[in-house]
This record gives C-alpha cells, structure tokens and sequence, in this order.
C-alpha cells in the first residue's frame, strides 16, 4: 500500500471508527447497533462520537442479548436498512450463532434472492492482549463452513478503513474480523478514495514477495509472518507473505500463483488446528498445486485446547519461533528437537 | 406484580376464560375489552369472515390429501386454528409487516399468497416462493422462535421510517420457551417498537401439552416484560378480529409492543408425519370440536338468517377453484434443473461459488443427454 | 395479570420501594414480608454481617490495587453490592451450590474461597482455581447470563436426589435480556426447581442503564413465568439476608423456584478497564453513597453501641491478613509451564491432543535450557 | 464386523434405543432429555418406551429451547449426572451452540478437571431423507473445530448400539451424529457385549479393504462409498474404504496405514466443502503422508450453498456418480467433461 499524498496516520481503531462514519455519512439506511456502543463509544471507542452525530435513531444501544442484536438486525434488513452490527467481543458471537446461521446466511437462498441481507457483523478478535477467558476467540472457521456468510479479517488500518466500507456497500452479510491486538497499531489512511478504485473485498496481497516459501496468513498473524520473513531473510531464506484479506472466499488466483513460484507453504492461524481455515487453505492449495509441492504445506497455529489464561497465551499463540521452525521444516531443514506435527 | 413472601398461588387467570364474543353455541356476547373493536362487523363482514376460514379449512384439506397421495412431502394442518389466523391477518392493514410460523396457513391465504405458493415449498420445489415485498408477509419460519425478533427489528425499521405500518409476529405456545422469543419482548418493550405479537396458543408443541412450557397463561408473560396482554379465545373470529385491532390501533398509535395470546386448539397432527394418538386422548378432541371455530360462526349466521346455501355454494365455489389451482400447480410442477441449487446463495459476485457452479456446470455437461435428463 | 384493551400503564412497582427494614439512615424498620425472616439476627450477627461486608469492601480494594500495580490483568469491583452478596450468601445453608457471575466477591468469600483465588483467575495465571464441589460455588461465569441454566439445571439434579439442597443463580441487571436467564425461568417454573435467581440490579450494565434492559422493574418479570418474586433493598444487608432467606425456604421445601431483585448500585467502574465518567454522573454517584450498605450498618450498629475501636481493629486485622495473603499470592505467582496449556482439555485419553503435547514437548526441548527459561 | 450367535437384526433406530436403555440400566445417573422425547418416543421413536422403563425423572421432556436443554443438562453434569441430550433435527442445535462451544467443551479445562461433562449430544443428522429445511444439516465441522468435544459418527447399527453406550460411559462430552438416512437400515446388533471389549469410540474402521485408492468417510455416505467400491471393482479398480466412527479426535493411525498403500484419497462427506471435515482430513493426510502421495487427495461433498429443497438435493448430496468421477480424477484417468475441483 502506497502512502497517498492525502493519507493521514491514524490507529486501526480510528481508522474503522472512520470507516463506519464515512460510511453513514454516504447512506442514511447503514446504522449501528450493539452493546455499549453509544455513549461509551464501545469497549473499544471504534463508534466513538457516532452518536452525537448521527443521534440515537442510527447508534442503537441494545439490550444485552446478541441474538436478539443479530436477529433485530435481520428484521431491520429486511426493512430496507443496513445494518453494521457489533458484538461486544469475539467470545460472545456464540449466542447469535443461530440467527447468523439459519437466518442471516440463508434467507437470500430461500427467498431466492428477493430479500437481501447487507447485514456487517464486527467481531473484535483474537487473542494476545493478555484478557479473560472468552474474550480472545478466534471463531472463523465456523463463519467460513457457513455458506452464503462473506468472512473478512484486516491487519492494518488502510483495509480496515477500506474494507468496512466495502463490507458495508455489499450486498451480502459479512462476517468482518478486527485483531483487538492491532487497534492501536497506527498507518497511514487514504480517507477520500472511492471504495469501487480499491481492491475488492475478496482479493489477498502479496505484503512481502518471496522465493522460497509462501507463508499464508491474516489477521495480526500478518504481523508475525512480516517478522518471520525479516528474521529469515537474514538466514537467506526468502518467504512470500500473503495477507489473505478475504477467508471466504479466499482469493485461490493469488495464493495459487505464489505456490506455483515456491513449492512450499506455511499457514499460520492463532485458532485451533483442527479444522480451522489452515485446513481448507492446505486442502484447496493441495488439489490446486499439487504437482507444483515440493513438500506438505504446514501449519502453526493454537493448540486444540480451549485458550488458556492469559499467562500463557504465548504458549499458544503461533510466534515466530513456531513459524520459523515450521519454515526450517517444510524447507526439509533439520533443527534441534522434533517437529510440531507428528 | 412483586410476590411476598406468603404467596405461593400460581396465577389466578383462568385459562377456561379468554375474551369472547361469540360462544361456541353461536351466541353473540359483549365484552367490554373488545366491543368498541368489533362494533361494525356486520352480518356481511361476518360472512366474509366465515368464507375466509371455511376456504382455509378447504386448503388445508386439500394440503393433506396432497401429501397423502405423494404429490407434498409434508404439510402441517391449521384446522381448528382458522379463526385467529383469519380475524388478526384480516384486522391488519395491507402494508402492515407480518412474520409467520410454518402454521399460519390462514395468513398467507389473507395476504394472497397464490395457490402454488402454498405446495410448492412443501413438496421440496423450493424452500419459498412467495414475494415478501409483494405480500408483506416473511416466508414462513421453521426455526421455532426467529421470525419474533425479525418482526421486532422490522418494526424499529418502521419506527426510524416514521411510518404507521406495524411489525407483527406469528408463533405458538412452544415458541414461548425459546431465549428469541423473550428477548425479542425485551427489544421490544425496550424500543417501544410498533409490534403485535400474536401467540397461537393451541394446547400443543408436537407432543408436548403447554404445561410443559409455562405454569402459567402465556398472556401473563408480557407484562413481565412491560407489555401488555390479552388472552383471547382464538376459536372466535370476532373476538380475534376486534383484539387484533386494539392491539395494532395501540401499537400504530405510537403505544408500542402488544401481545395476544390466542387460546386455540390443533386439530389434526402436528405434521403430517405425526400420530397425535400416542400422546393425546379422544376426549380432549371431542371438546375442542365442540368449539370449533367454523361451528360457532355458521350457528350465528344461521340463526341471524345468514346462511344459505348460495353462501355455501359460493363457498364451495372459491375453495374449489384455489384448491384445484393448488392440485394443479403440485402436480405439474416442474422441479427446477441441478445447476440451480447453487444459485442466488449471494447477491453479489463470489468467487467461490462462481467457481463451484462452473466447475459442476461441466461436470453435469459429462452426462450423456438421456443420463442428463435424471439429473 | 391480562391488561385490558384501556390499560396503557406501566408497572406500579416503584423502582425506589423495595423491601427494606434498614433505612440508609441506618434506623431499623418493619416490613412485614421479611419481619419473620429477619427476627433472629441480633446485634452479633448483625457485626458479624457487617465484618464480613467491611471485609469485601477491603478485599475489593486490594484487588483495584494489586490491578493498578500491574499484578492483575483486570478487576470487577463489587463496591457499593456488599449487602446483597454478603446477606444472601449468609442466608444459604453450606451444601446449598452457588452459580455466580464474575462480580459476587462476596459471595466468594462467604464460601471461604482462599485469597489466592480471588487474584490467580484475574492475573491471568489459571481460568479458575477454586475446586466447586470443596466450596459449593461453580466457577465464575463470564458469559452473561449463562450460569442460570447450570443452576437449575443443578436443582433439577437436587430434585432427582430427593435432596433439600438448593441452587443459587446469580446474575445482574444486564443478564436479564438474554435468552438464557428467560429460558431458565421456563425450565425452573416448568420443572418446580428448587434454584433462586438472585437479580443484582446494579442499574448499569457497563455503560447502559437498566432502563435499555427492560421497560419494568426487573422483578416484575418473574411472574410472568409463574416464579414468585420479590424486589429487595440490595443495599440493605437486613433485607437482603431476610429475602433470601424466605426464598430459600421456599425453594427447599417445595415450593419450586424463587427470583430476587436486589436493587443495589455499582459504585466503581465497570471493570478496571472502564471509565464511567463517560456515561453517568457525579450526583448520581452521590446518591448512591448516601444508600452504601456499610455506612448505614455502621449507623445502626453505632446508634445501639455496637461499634467500637475493638471491633474495627478485629475487621482490620481480618482484611488485612486476607489481603496481604492475596497479595503475596499475586506477586509471588508461579506461572505454570508451557507445557501446561495443553493439559486437562479432556478427562480420558484423546489421540489428538496426546499427539500433539507430545509435538509441543519436543519442540520445547529443543531450545537451550536458558531459552526454554522464557517458555 | 462378525455376526456373533447372539447378534439380533435391528434397524439402527431400535439399535440406539437398546443403547440407550442398556446404559440407563447400567447407570442410573444416566438421564435422556429433549423434546418430545417422553410419550412420544421421540419424532424418531428411538427413546420409545424408556419413559414406561425410567419415569419421568430420568426421561425429561423439556420446554422447547434447545440452549436451555444444553444448559441444565450442564447443570445436571455439575451434579454428577450423565445427561443424554437429544436435539431433535440438526439444523436446531444452533441456538444451544453458546452453551456446547463456551460451557460443555470449555469446563473440564476452566476447573483444571475438577469438573467433567459427561455429557452426550445425540443429533439426528443430514439430508437425503426429502426433509422441509434445516432438517437436513450436516454441522459437525463445526464441533470437530471445538476443542474440548469429541465428535463421532455412527453408520450401521451394531456400531450406534455399542459407540452410544461408549459415550455415555465417557468422561467427555460427546457430539454422537446419527444419520437419519440409515435409522431405518437394519443390521446385526450384539447387544450383550461389553463396551470395554468392542473397538473404542476412536477408532476408525476399514470396511472394506482395497489398493488402489482410499475413500475417506463416515456417516451414511459409508453406504455411498461401498456402492462405489462395488462399481468400480467392475472396472477393475480396487477402493479402500474407511469408516471415521470418530471425526474428532480422527484415527490418523488407520488412515495413515491405508493411503501409504494407496498413495491416491477420496474425502466424501455431504456437508459443505469449504471448512468441511474433509479439509482436515486432507491437510493431515498430506502433512503426514506427502511422500506417499501419487496424487492430490479430492473432495466430494455437499456444494458450498444452505440445503436446498428436497426435490433438489439429489444434485447436492455426493452421489455414486461424483464419488467415481473423483476416484477416475485422482487415478488420473481423463472422463467426459471437466472435474468438480476447478
Ligand atoms: C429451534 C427449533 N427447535 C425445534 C424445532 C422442531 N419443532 C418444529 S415444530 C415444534 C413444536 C412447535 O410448537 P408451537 O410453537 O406450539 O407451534 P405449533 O406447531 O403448535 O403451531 C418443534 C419442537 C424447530 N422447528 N426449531
Ligand atoms: C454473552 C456476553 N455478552 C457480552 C458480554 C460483555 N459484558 C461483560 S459484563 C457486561 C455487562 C453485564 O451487566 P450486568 O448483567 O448488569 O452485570 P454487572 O456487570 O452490572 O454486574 C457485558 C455486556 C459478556 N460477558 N457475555
Ligand atoms: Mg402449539
Ligand atoms: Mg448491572
């Protein structure tokens, strides 16, 4: 991304913050809702001063219940409007599962695309900055097995500005991840640009080109994998960063050329293994680059345990010396100690 | 509203005891709740009442019968629930929004759901037909409960909107237990949101008596929540046409959420899968006929002198003529060909299905045409 | 219980008239609901309630400290609830099992919960460390309202044993919108559980007031699940204990659930991590005080001449031991070993996550013991 | 699966409830909970007559609220009872999703053990039944996902008889999906075996053994895969099919020995592809066995769209003739019109 003569610094919570007012101020049928988020702004400030600008009709303080928040919001689309809906944070999604699920997702397929539902779930996400129990979950991969939801996650502010507004524009509901581990993190934002000039929605980056190994990855995780490279790099080892941007759909165009080019590939989540969207980006990668492998793309990523406390997150969270023996490994390069895949 | 401590009595209304204004035996009776409300049905408005419910009733025959003779793969039977379905859906305005349950056969008849419409979603063709734009009517919902909060966020929309339509939500005793259904009572209350919740309380959740889902009467529930109630014999198209009335003329008005709680009964199976049998006695059915919603109305009119057989005759005729348009359209209906079953799961492009439906498009394409046809 | 088509009011219940038999003047009053409740609490444990709220008061205080010391990663102060965390914890008999929320500190040290407790959780070293079945107390539960279930669904066990045990489920204000705490008062009332909801009405719910959770008084919802219910002064450790302990009787002898609404104030932030000078004002603050739970015990206790030097220096001595406990806890945490996060995910052998602890130790021991320190 | 003299011939239905009865009567802290479950039998009739045997206090028809069956059933495990929970169809496990992801699979780690969860979540599952929607979901990637759960599958009737008794008897929640295709095949049941004897829960099963490819699966598609065996014999071509049981912990030590044999896999299961359990059966398969590989493993599965109408779920349900295609695609054998895997 190119520092534009009109961008200014800002954190990536300014810079949604930004995003939602940019994007009430283009359509008055986009409202917010959620808990906390009038007065106080939200746990996290991101509807900061939406309120007094856009008055209690558009900044909805709901009671706390988040089915009721998702299933309100339904009705609200169906009504006409567009609702950008904010769950407090990632842990407590689960309520509204059902409603996400069987109603968000699927009433365009069963009305048979006479009703829309441009309905943006923000989750605050994942975990790192040492919170309690619930409040650092990475449920994607739920989202990404449910068809007919769009899953976004961003890792800097420009996307994040960006890519709210054009979560909002669409159509479809989308599921719109924001690394609480990255709000503060500062960038700069073109806020004047058209979200039709920007790339879409759906299209992964290439941060950082590579030669000898894609690394595949979003979210803070970006941040890692950015690190890795570095610290490779004075190992002359070349790694390819892509920022996956999109996780349903995933951008295969992108992600396929890469691969094609190294021949091996590193996927690194904070959510747990088993099944998480490192197995569908192995699966997908394996049916579409197979004769291109030159070894069994890897992943590093949470345990499958529940997250632990706080104190020992960073025994969970994927660092960079899990992703760095991961790329020793799938670089068929022999290190201290046994690998973490059996 | 607050208990002491010496109280331990469960609520004092009596089930037995709903709003009336027209008893089984066909007596036209006063309420003073509802009399302002029902003050201009006329003989002739009664009687477009009754056509209502006895077409319904036809219908929901005739939806049986499908689906006994193979052409429906299921169908869940509104007999015995004609009247609440009819008198509130015909006490609504036309741009009012309403959200149903599976059940509300009678609403969708209202609405002017076309007669293909009605089979086509249970015979498997489609998982709805109707336009909710068109209609102003939700598909109807499966998942117990749902369809309460969409009416709740429909009619913040309304309120936002500064229109007078009003939101209204359809489902059945069982729903009442469902965490949707009291947090759309406290959205709404707290919104003050122009919603009508109408609570078909027919005895009955697939096998489970009412009991099962609350000590007391549901109409007790909304008060809770700061609402108000009304318990209202569901049975009694009257007494359902004039509490509707209040209940969207007090939520219209600017008075925020209304529940009704509409004491009917279901008298035929769950589903067509279903053996009510095994769980409930003859006699409880005997009673319930005994209070059948149709009876009560044709002995008012009869005795008003409003029943005749040209009214019969033209009944017959309405039923007859959607019924054979609703034979028609499940008999002749043409299951839509394999490749759709990926269409419009978005609204936009989507790289993921786009590729998925190019991908099964050619892989259909393999089959020899006659091998193609089964497909 | 049914409103009439005429009835637009609201609640009569008046939000500033719960059961009370200690004014905040601290002048011990009657209310003839609780008088028999209360009839045995003489001046000893009277000074016995109050040390135990003085106590929390300090505990709580510590904890804002060790929090703002950086040897917590966060803290719920519970100032300003003593009394109902406090008097309805008193009035449960030692085997009654408590279902809490994240903010009962007092509710916690009722059941003797060790200082280490109170800050391993918050600093992040474990999830929880109490053992529930040595103290009757489930883990705190962070998921709003989720707790309510596990307690009735506890009472329904309780049933099946043909015990006189009872459940308890604690929540706040906030929790009172969720599906969760609705549908366990319908499986409660349904079942005639012996569980009691205790309602912190605390008026906030972080940033919103309980005026965005319900349009009544809290406890006006209860009976509309046929559960009895009561509004108490939470800030009354009198009235709190009283109240729960006809609740309790109610419950334990068969009288099926009971709910509380303990009408209490938040006197700190949120959590640590809040600033609630962003949504509610000094005067409100201020009101409050003048009602706090200890000060009005105090007076009392004071104007009988019950309160002396002697007996602050023995709560002084009982807090400050506590406290220290808690903080020699907190700073001399040992965390616990890498290794670790994979433990106790599941009860018998799982290939899984065997497979892969054993993948972890290995990587773990391929760094160099000094690196290996930092994991 | 040897008939043994004892064994009677019972549909799968009758086999479940002769599971659950037999554990009822081993355990008397065993309870069975759900909707309709009492009088009614259950809309599919398998816990029919346990209310005349057990009473209504260990048969509990609860209130209709799937959130609040799960969580008393939690409540009822804090008191050491072993609830077996019935969710009545698949697509309405949704609203007790809070309660199994944050309570069920999380307590046994957030007390460091000192609390279990023998809880056992039985679901009525998937399509091909010609059901009204969400009657016919196939969730179960969602709950392989969930650490903390176990997650199994049954697909004949000796198997549902004995792993139901498994699960119960675990210390661990378990999610037991049972095909609703197959409640009414019929099979031989030996009812009077000890569970300790019969293979674990966690075990996968060959069922029929073959060289040339490896055909991944569980649930009703195992009858898919055997037809598909059967026809491809008569091409000459040799499938392994393999039985799951267990999604979740997975038997990696079968699958393992079966596709270094083969070198060629076929994941079929009728839930959505992307995310599916298929994506990590195939990123674990090629992470342990890449060097075996003679091809890239495939996936035949439900289309990535909610469950279409009855009429048309044929076209959506991985049938005998996607299942060969893809065993011609990984034999690379070149068939008449392009493969489903762009
Ligand atoms: C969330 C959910 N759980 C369970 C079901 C299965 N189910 C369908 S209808 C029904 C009973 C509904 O009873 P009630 O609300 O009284 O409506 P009625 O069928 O009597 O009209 C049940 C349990 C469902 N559709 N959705
Ligand atoms: C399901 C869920 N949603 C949201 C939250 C975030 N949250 C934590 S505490 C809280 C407010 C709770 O208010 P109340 O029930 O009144 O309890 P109080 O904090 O006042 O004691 C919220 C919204 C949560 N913990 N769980
Ligand atoms: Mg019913
Ligand atoms: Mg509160």
């Amino acid at each position: 991304m190119t520092e534009s003569t009109r961008a200014s610094e800002l954190t990536m919570g300014k810079a949604l913050g930004a995003g939602l007012r940019r994007a009430m101020r283009d359509d008055e049928r986009v409202l917010v809702m959620g808990e906390d988020i009038g007065r106080l702004g939200g746990v996290f400030r991101i509807t900061d001063g939406l309120l007094d600008e856009f008055g209690s009709d558009r900044v909805v303080d709901t009671p706390l219940a988040e089915s009721g928040i998702v299933g309100t919001a339904v009705g609200l689309a169906y009504r006409g409007y567009r609702p950008v809906v904010e769950i407090q944070f990632d842990g407590f999604v689960y309520p509204a599962f059902d409603q996400i699920v069987c109603q968000v997702a699927k009433l365009q397929y069963r009305t048979q695309g006479r009703v829309k539902m441009p309905i943006t779930i923000r989750i605050p996400w994942a975990g790192g900055v040492g919170a309690a129990e619930h409040h650092s979950e990475s449920p994607e991969a739920y989202f990404v097995h449910t068809a007919g939801l769009r899953v976004v996650a961003v890792s800097h502010p420009q996307d994040a500005y960006t890519m709210l507004r054009q979560a909002i524009a669409c159509d479809d509901p989308v599921v719109f991840f924001e690394p609480k581990r990255l709000y503060h993190a500062k960038g700069p934002v073109d806020l004047d640009g058209d979200i039709a000039d920007a790339p879409p929605m759906g299209v992964a980056r290439v941060v950082r080109p590579g030669e000898d190994v894609t690394i595949l990855t979003y979210g803070a995780q970006v941040t890692t994998a950015l690190d890795a490279a570095i610290a490779a790099e004075d190992e002359g080892v070349s790694l390819e960063v892509i920022d996956l941007r999109s996780l349903s759909p995933v951008d295969y165009r992108t992600i396929t050329a890469s691969v094609r080019k190294t021949g091996r590939v590193v996927v690194t989540h904070e959510a747990a293994r088993e099944g998480g969207v490192g197995a569908e980006l192995i699966a997908s990668v394996t049916e579409r680059c197979f004769p291109y492998l030159e070894a069994a793309p890897l992943r590093v990523t949470g345990h499958d345990i529940p997250y632990p406390p706080a104190k020992l997150e960073k025994h969970h969270l994927p660092d960079l010396d899990r992703l760095l023996d991961a790329v020793d490994r799938v670089r068929d390069v022999p290190r201290a100690g046994a690998g973490v895949v059996a | 509203m607050t208990y002491t401590p010496t109280t331990q009595e469960r609520s004092s209304v009596d089930l037995d005891l709903p709003a009336q204004l027209l008893t089984p035996e066909g007596e036209r009776i006063s309420d003073e709740r509802l009399d302002r409300w029902a003050a201009d049905l006329d003989t002739d408005s009664l009687r477009t009442l009754y056509r209502d419910m006895a077409v319904a009733r036809r219908v929901d025959a005739e939806g049986v019968a499908l689906q006994r003779q193979g052409q429906l793969g299921l169908w869940a039977p509104a007999q015995g629930q004609e009247a609440v379905q009819i008198g509130t859906a015909r006490a609504c305005r036309a741009d009012d929004f309403l959200f149903t349950s599976y059940r509300e056969l009678g609403v969708l008849l209202v609405r002017e759901a076309a007669p293909a419409d009605l089979v086509l979603t249970w015979r498997g063709e489609a998982l709805s037909t109707i336009d909710p734009y068109a209609l102003h009517v939700a598909p109807p919902q499966i998942i117990i409960g749902a369809q309460t909060l969409h009416a709740v966020g429909y009619a913040m929309g309304i309120q936002r909107d500064r229109s007078d339509q009003v939101a209204v939500a359809y489902f059945g005793d069982g729903a009442t237990s469902q965490g949707d259904v009291n947090e759309a009572m406290v959205f709404a209350a707290s919104f003050g949101a122009p919603v009508v919740f109408v609570c078909s309380n027919n005895h009955w959740a697939i096998s489970e008596p009412v009991s099962v889902q609350a000590a007391v009467p549901l109409a007790a529930r909304a008060p809770g929540f700061g609402i108000p109630s009304l318990r209202v014999d569901g049975n009694d198209v009257i007494a359902s046409t004039a509490a509707m009335r209040w209940a969207l003329d007090h939520a219209r008005s600017g008075g925020g959420p209304v529940f009704l709680e509409a004491v009917t009964y279901r008298m035929g199976p769950h589903t067509t899968s279903d053996d009510p049998t095994r769980y409930r006695s003859a006699e409880e059915l005997e009673i319930w006929r005994a209070r059948d919603p149709l009876l009560r109305l044709e002995r008012h009119l009869t005795a008003v002198g409003a029943f005749d057989e040209g009214f019969r005759a033209e009944i017959d005729a309405v039923a007859g003529e959607f019924t054979s348009r609703m034979r028609a359209a499940a008999i002749n209906a043409v299951t839509r060909p394999a490749i759709e079953v990926l269409d419009d799961v978005y609204a936009q492009p989507h790289a993921g299905i786009d590729e998925q439906r190019a991908a099964f498009a050619s892989y259909l394409a393999g089959f020899a045409p006659d091998e193609g046809g089964s497909r």
